[in-house]
């Protein structure tokens, strides 16, 4: 029993499911469309609640791949099915015939610039939470110079009809106080303001983070989303938003303003999505068969579905949903 | 400030707009208030620029005002429109240009909603034949006056005489520009730029050599609001309002404001020297306030109108620091001075803001 | 026999002498200087009223030569106490004795100032200047020997504590250790300069006596004369005004720092908390270290158990009241608010039930009354049941009486305006402060457990007696403030069996979760709490009963077995 | 000149001007100032804001916002009962908190 599994995404879920089904003795072949494999998850530097180096957990799964048969660079380009199964072709002109297919695309990062009222790309210092995180890892963005005072904006992309995403995006609440966090450790000094609509602190561990941010890092959480950001004379940033517990307008200049932007469905699988037969849901992610019990599966037999591709999910939740997509593919196989 | 940022945005948002024939509509307010402003807009575009701007002696007001303060039902207000496209369907026109930034903001509310409703539409045709025996065709294009200069704006700087440019110094003017709220607020997508950055008063300035501030503010109504101003009592939030917004432009220190709507040059205006009598404070430099002009009238002053033919003198901000920054020459007697010379006399002079 | 009359080796003892007895003096007029005019006045009429003048004397030989109290809470400690001072003083009184008896028959009389100076320091080496009688020699043994043997016992409790039965004792300073060592060899030396009149003996003897004397006002043994002035004061019935002033004054230096306060303050369970004891509160005090002393009169949960167990009875808690009092706090309370409450209500009726605020937290207790009053036919007016006025307490609690009144008048004036011949309290926060505080003339004041108890005694009360195990705990400002010990405890015994705690009535342990305490974190609490449930589940009962909001509230978070209100508990066997 | 109307003033609280002094001292001392997550207990608890509008969520509030003189006006009306402590789900010490604010 050697058929062929074609994952296509290369990110924590198509590793995590590549790893499980190699191990039930399936051979999984790994499609990812850029030059490395580890998806978002290998461009940050410490994971919430614990601020546990990403690299460690990424090296891992890297390790668990290595004889994994990998394609990078590379994108399915046509895919068609028939009684033998799944015949995909290749951006690199390679032919690949599978028994079953799993969707692991995970998500794209909303863009900052279709908040206009942000003036991200306009105004110098509005950057990204990804962006943050470069810094972090890096320790290099011209826009951080020792700043005084630093704003994070939650639900930017998110719960927002003016965008078309009513959907909440789950991570940033406590990626916003993890940063806030770091941003503290970097510039104790620095006062930091965290804008929220509500904190959703949905893990283990989440909650003691938000005590620890407020008590120990003495982040200021404010009640209320930034509503207009301009630009001062020494450009710095001028924001108003409201402070709905204190029920008045709030004005403060600030140094630098991060924006914690939400997940997105990612859209370059569009097309072959179209060819598998695999909907949309009403936030436009990928529509699994059943809520609870099909979250893998599809209305397309031996299409399946892992991560973020779906919804926006944690790295927890991706890796738990790769594993039990294994199981999945696993059964459809020998059934 | 990153101006490539800005200029992606203002490429997103432009519309096309037919090169000529369009049926003009006034405005009650820019009439009112500024009546040499619409003569300068008809004077440049049929005989500076030679294009075909038809004026129907039967258009009405749009009903935008007593609609914004709640004083007749949109469908009234509807139906006044309906009659105006009706007499542009019988002049054989199909591209509709307005004076008025309200009744900008009403057209496209209108068009958009019976977009929405088809009903709607049917019942206020339904109102127009039984009220005057008319039938309406909608406009083909619906364009904002300012639209047409930001349009022609290079055809007017070929013209040009007086750059926005300080002679003395040789850098180019500061200018605030203001857009009427109802021009992009409420439809982003139909004025040039959007509503966060619009570009349909920033691309005339700089296409005539000045030089835009954006100042935290910008976004700020100048203060109108219907209700806040013809309520008495209500004017002081009207004010506060314009007030905010000066504050805010203060440490740029602008030479001038160009508006695209009719009522906000009015406030922004006339606040300054209300702020002024009340408090003693102006914001131009030595005692004069910031001159706060039409779109049509820094076109008139740049392609070298005389000041006073465009009106200048019913400004309560004395004209005259910025004409001598431009360098355009004036004649201080006749500031006063009605048709053929007529004296009409120098009004009163207010306690904390100069008038000359 | 030495057939002389004066040696040097007197002149420390003298100087020492003469040193201590002015600075009493000075002490003695600055305290009764700082008491109030009226204060002073209910002074000077105690020492002569009959009453108090017996009180006076009883006090002063049962607790300062004696030492009953503290024979009835430690008969070792109580020896070694009463061994040194009775002892002491009694050597005293008969070297006096002897000076008068036996000098005049040895001839040697001295006149004038010469004969004061001699007397004053003859007693106290007499036989070295004259011959004592075997009577009086034996008596003399006697009572060095005892003396000694008390010193022996300080020794053994200075090396280890436990075994006189004391856990934590106090940590002094060089000053104390020092004085402590003179105190001890005093009489040892004095016995060896007596037995073999060595010189080199009179002369440490007189010495160690220089030593004590001298250090005594700046070291603890302070006590020793100070708490003769605080006996008197106390039983003119003085209370504490300011916390260094006059009878405060007296109280600090009355304080003879023995720790046992230490042992029993709730607070103790662990070394850094048991810096919060009233013994080291009064020590920060008497050296004027202000901020540690408000400190900790902050952090007292106000349990009132040092006070009751203080074998000189110091009101440490009055002055805790008192430091607290004296900090500049700028709330400025306004309850004018108060004014606009309407105090319009339906008919009166005889009982008026008053919850309070921590009652309102509680609702079960509340049900339970109105169950218990409906089931007993009383008939009853609940004040608060739709939330009421502080009683003003916890407000007191912070030293601000004052601020308080508005809450006193307002709930003086509804209570009043009812008609009510008797107030029913569920809190006995509210309890003290109604009994203390108010002026409700004609209306009695009860706590549910007296009531309850009444409503049982008098049949109006019928309960079925079940066989669950209950344990009581006594809430401080019910027990050990106002002796309500048996009610709760028979109220028990005819709805269930009644289990005992580890230490009781004015020994139980507070909650943890007094109102008393400002400063406590949660996690203090907690270890306050948990001690106290292990001692109240000694004897493995299935169920606490309190009869305090508060305690049942903190208990709750923390107890193995149920918690409940005795009128749950009552309302549960209807 | 009398308009018969002038000038109101913002509504904005300006964070840049604002003077938090007394939030910073009191920060110090109780560090549990900060984990306020304004679910209002003690507002619904109060003794005192059966009666009024005390509310010790929103003075927190104040003194951060720089309504210093506001926050100690609704002090004056805490009547110190402690219940606000006793059912804060964060465990401040709120009634400590109350002296300090004016100490």
């Amino acid at each position: 029993m050697k058929e062929n599994i074609l994952i296509i995404g290369g990110g924590a879920a198509g590793m995590e499911a590549a790893t499980q089904l190699q191990k039930m003795g399936l051979t999984p072949i790994i499609v990812e469309k850029s030059e490395a494999l580890g998806g978002h998850i290998a461009q940050w530097d410490r994971l919430f609640p614990a601020f546990h180096p990403a690299k460690d957990v990424v090296d891992k799964m890297l390790d668990q791949v290595k004889d994994v048969k990998t394609h990078l660079n590379t994108e399915v380009i046509d895919i068609q099915k028939d009684n033998n199964g799944f015949h995909a072709v290749l951006s690199n002109n390679e032919k690949i015939d599978a028994k079953a297919v799993v969707l692991a695309t995970g998500f794209d990062i909303f863009k900052a610039e279709r908040k206009q009222e942000y003036g991200y790309g306009i105004y110098n210092n509005v950057m990204t939470s990804v962006e943050l995180e470069q810094f972090f890892r890096t320790g290099k963005d011209e826009r951080i110079n020792n700043p005084k005072k630093i704003g994070f904006v939650h639900c930017v992309g998110a719960r927002d009809v003016k965008v078309c995403n009513t959907y909440c995006s789950k991570v940033c609440c406590t990626t916003a106080l993890k940063q806030a966090c770091e941003i503290k450790e970097v510039f104790p000094d620095a006062e930091v303001y965290t804008f929220y609509m509500d904190l959703r602190m949905f893990g283990p561990g989440y909650e003691d983070l938000y005590l620890k941010t407020q008590k120990d890092f003495d982040v200021k959480c404010v009640r209320g989303r930034v509503c207009e950001v301009s630009e001062d004379m020494d450009g710095k940033l001028v924001i108003k938003a409201e402070d709905t517990l204190f029920g008045k307008p709030l004005k403060m200049t600030l140094d630098v303003l991060v924006l914690m932007c939400a997940m997105e469905k990612n859209k370059s699988i569009d097309a072959i999505q179209q060819k598998l037969g695999v909907a949309n849901n009403s936030d436009g992610f990928m529509q699994n068969s059943d809520m609870y019990l099909g979250m893998n599966s599809t209305a397309q037999d031996g299409v399946f579905v892992a991560g973020a591709c779906t919804a926006p999910k944690s790295l927890p939740d991706t890796i738990g949903e790769a594993r039990s997509v294994a199981t999945q593919v696993y059964n459809y196989i020998n059934r | 400030m990153i101006v490539e940022g800005k200029q992606k945005i203002w490429a997103d948002y432009q519309k096309d707009i037919p090169d000529d024939h369009y049926f003009y509509v006034r405005s009650c307010i820019r009439q009112s208030f500024w009546p040499a402003s619409e003569v300068t807009f008809l004077d440049i575009v049929r005989n500076k620029l030679g294009k075909d701007f038809y004026e129907n002696a039967y258009h009405t007001t749009c009903g935008g005002i007593a609609y914004h303060s709640d004083s007749i039902p949109q469908e009234t207000a509807m139906t006044i429109i309906a009659r105006q496209f009706a007499l542009m369907h019988e002049s054989g026109y199909e591209n509709y240009v307005c004076s008025c930034i309200t009744s900008f903001g009403l057209y496209t509310e209108t068009l958009e909603t019976w977009h929405e409703f088809p009903e709607l539409e049917a019942k206020i045709r339904q109102y127009l034949w039984d009220s005057c025996k008319k039938e309406f065709a909608k406009p083909k294009y619906l364009a904002h006056a300012s639209d047409m200069i930001y349009k022609f704006r290079f055809d007017i700087a070929k013209q040009m005489k007086f750059p926005l440019v300080n002679v003395k110094t040789g850098k180019p003017l500061k200018v605030v520009e203001h857009i009427g709220c109802h021009y992009s607020k409420m439809f982003p997508s139909k004025g040039f730029g959007g509503a966060e950055y619009p570009h349909v008063l920033v691309g005339m300035v700089e296409a005539w050599g000045g030089e835009v501030i954006d100042y935290p503010e910008r976004r700020q109504c100048c203060g109108f609001g219907f209700r806040q101003y013809f309520v008495q009592a209500n004017r002081g939030y009207s004010e506060s309002n314009t007030h905010k917004k000066f504050e805010s432009m203060e440490p740029y220190e602008p030479d001038l404001i160009i508006t695209n709507c009719p009522g906000c040059p009015y406030f922004l205006d006339r606040w300054q020297y209300v702020i002024a009598e009340q408090t003693g404070k102006t914001y131009g430099k030595n005692g004069y306030g910031i001159p706060a002009l039409t779109y049509e009238e820094v076109a008139g002053l740049v392609m070298g109108y005389d000041p006073w033919d465009l009106g200048l003198q019913v400004h309560q901000v004395a004209i005259e620091p910025l004409l001598e920054k431009m360098g355009i020459h004036y004649d201080p007697k006749k500031k006063y001075q009605g048709v053929n010379g007529k004296d009409l006399g120098m009004p009163q002079c207010p306690m904390h803001i100069k008038s000359v | 026999m030495n057939s002389q009359i004066f040696h040097p080796f007197v002149l420390p003892f003298v100087l020492g002498m003469a040193f201590v007895l002015t600075y009493c003096l000075v002490g003695l007029i600055r305290v009764i200087a700082q008491l109030p005019k009226d204060d002073r006045k209910k002074f000077w009429r105690s020492l002569v009223t009959p009453k108090t003048a017996w009180a006076n004397i009883r006090d002063l030989f049962g607790d300062c030569l004696f030492h009953v109290k503290i024979w009835k809470r430690n008969p070792v400690l109580g020896y070694m106490h009463s061994a040194i001072a009775f002892g002491w003083f009694m050597i005293i009184v008969i070297g006096h004795v002897m000076l008068f008896t036996l000098k005049p028959l040895q001839g040697i009389e001295v006149e004038g100032l010469q004969g004061m100076f001699t007397n004053f320091y003859y007693p106290i080496f007499f036989k070295y200047f004259a011959e004592e009688t075997p009577v009086f020699a034996f008596l003399m043994d006697f009572f060095l020997l005892m003396i000694i043997s008390g010193i022996l016992i300080a020794v053994v409790k200075k090396i280890h504590s436990k075994i006189v039965g004391v856990k934590r004792v106090m940590h002094f300073g060089f000053a104390d250790s020092l004085i402590r060592f003179a105190l001890w060899t005093i009489f040892p030396f004095r016995l060896i300069a007596e037995k073999t009149n060595i010189m080199a003996f009179w002369w440490l003897y007189s010495i160690d006596l220089l030593i004590f004397m001298c250090m005594l006002p700046f070291t603890r043994y302070m006590h020793i004369p100070t708490e003769a002035l605080f006996i008197l004061l106390r039983h003119a019935g003085i209370k504490v005004t300011e916390p260094r002033k006059g009878y405060a004054l007296a109280e600090l230096y009355a304080c003879p720092s023995c720790g046992l306060c230490i042992d029993a303050c709730p607070m103790s369970v662990n070394n850094k908390m048991s810096g919060n004891t009233s013994a080291y509160f009064m020590k920060k005090l008497r050296n004027k270290d202000t901020e540690e002393s408000q400190r900790i009169a902050e952090t007292c949960l106000m349990c009132g158990k040092c006070v009751k167990i203080c074998p000189v009875s110091i009101e440490s808690c009055d002055i805790k009241f008192s430091q607290r009092a004296a900090t500049p706090y700028y709330i400025n309370s306004d309850h004018s608010y108060l004014n606009d409450i309407s105090t319009e209500s339906e008919k009166s009726h005889k009982t008026l039930y008053f919850a309070g605020c921590m009652t309102q937290l509680t609702p079960k207790i509340m049900r339970s009354m109105k169950q218990i009053m409906e089931v007993a036919g009383e008939e009853y007016q609940f004040l608060d049941e739709n939330g009421g006025i502080c009683c003003g307490r916890p407000m007191m609690l912070s030293g601000k009486t004052a601020e308080a009144q508005a809450m006193v008048a307002k709930n003086t004036e509804l209570i009043k305006q009812s008609g009510a011949t008797k107030l029913v309290l569920s809190c006995p926060i509210c309890y003290k402060v109604f009994k203390e505080e108010y002026h409700l003339e004609g209306i009695e004041i009860q706590h549910h457990t007296q009531y309850i108890d009444e409503l049982i005694k008098t049949g109006k009360l019928k309960v079925n007696k079940g066989d669950v195990n209950y344990v009581y705990h006594d809430p401080c400002e019910l027990g050990r403030a106002f002796g309500v010990y048996d009610e709760p405890r028979e109220v028990l015994e005819n709805v269930g069996n009644l289990r005992k705690a580890k230490s009781e009535k004015e020994l139980s342990i507070c909650c943890g979760g007094s109102l008393g305490s400002f400063t406590l974190t949660q996690q203090e609490r907690d270890q306050v709490t948990e001690n106290s449930v292990n001692d109240l589940m000694f004897n493995n009962p299935d169920e606490i009963v309190t009869a305090c909001p508060l305690c049942l509230k903190t208990f709750a978070r923390k107890s193995p077995v149920k918690v409940k209100d005795i009128a749950e508990i009552v309302a549960e066997k209807l | 000149m009398d308009f018969g109307f002038c000038l109101s003033p913002s509504s904005h609280v300006k964070m840049d001007s604002i003077d938090l002094t007394t939030f910073n001292r009191l920060k110090e001392t109780n560090p549990d100032v900060n984990t306020c997550i304004a679910c209002g207990s003690c507002t619904a608890t109060c003794t005192a804001g059966n009666f009024t509008e005390m509310s010790f969520r929103r003075m927190l509030l104040m003194l951060q916002r720089g309504k210093e003189d506001e926050a100690k006006k609704m002090i004056q009306r805490c009547m110190l009962c402690g219940k606000c402590t006793l059912v804060c789900p964060r465990g401040i010490n709120i009634r400590k908190i109350l002296l300090d604010i004016t100490r």
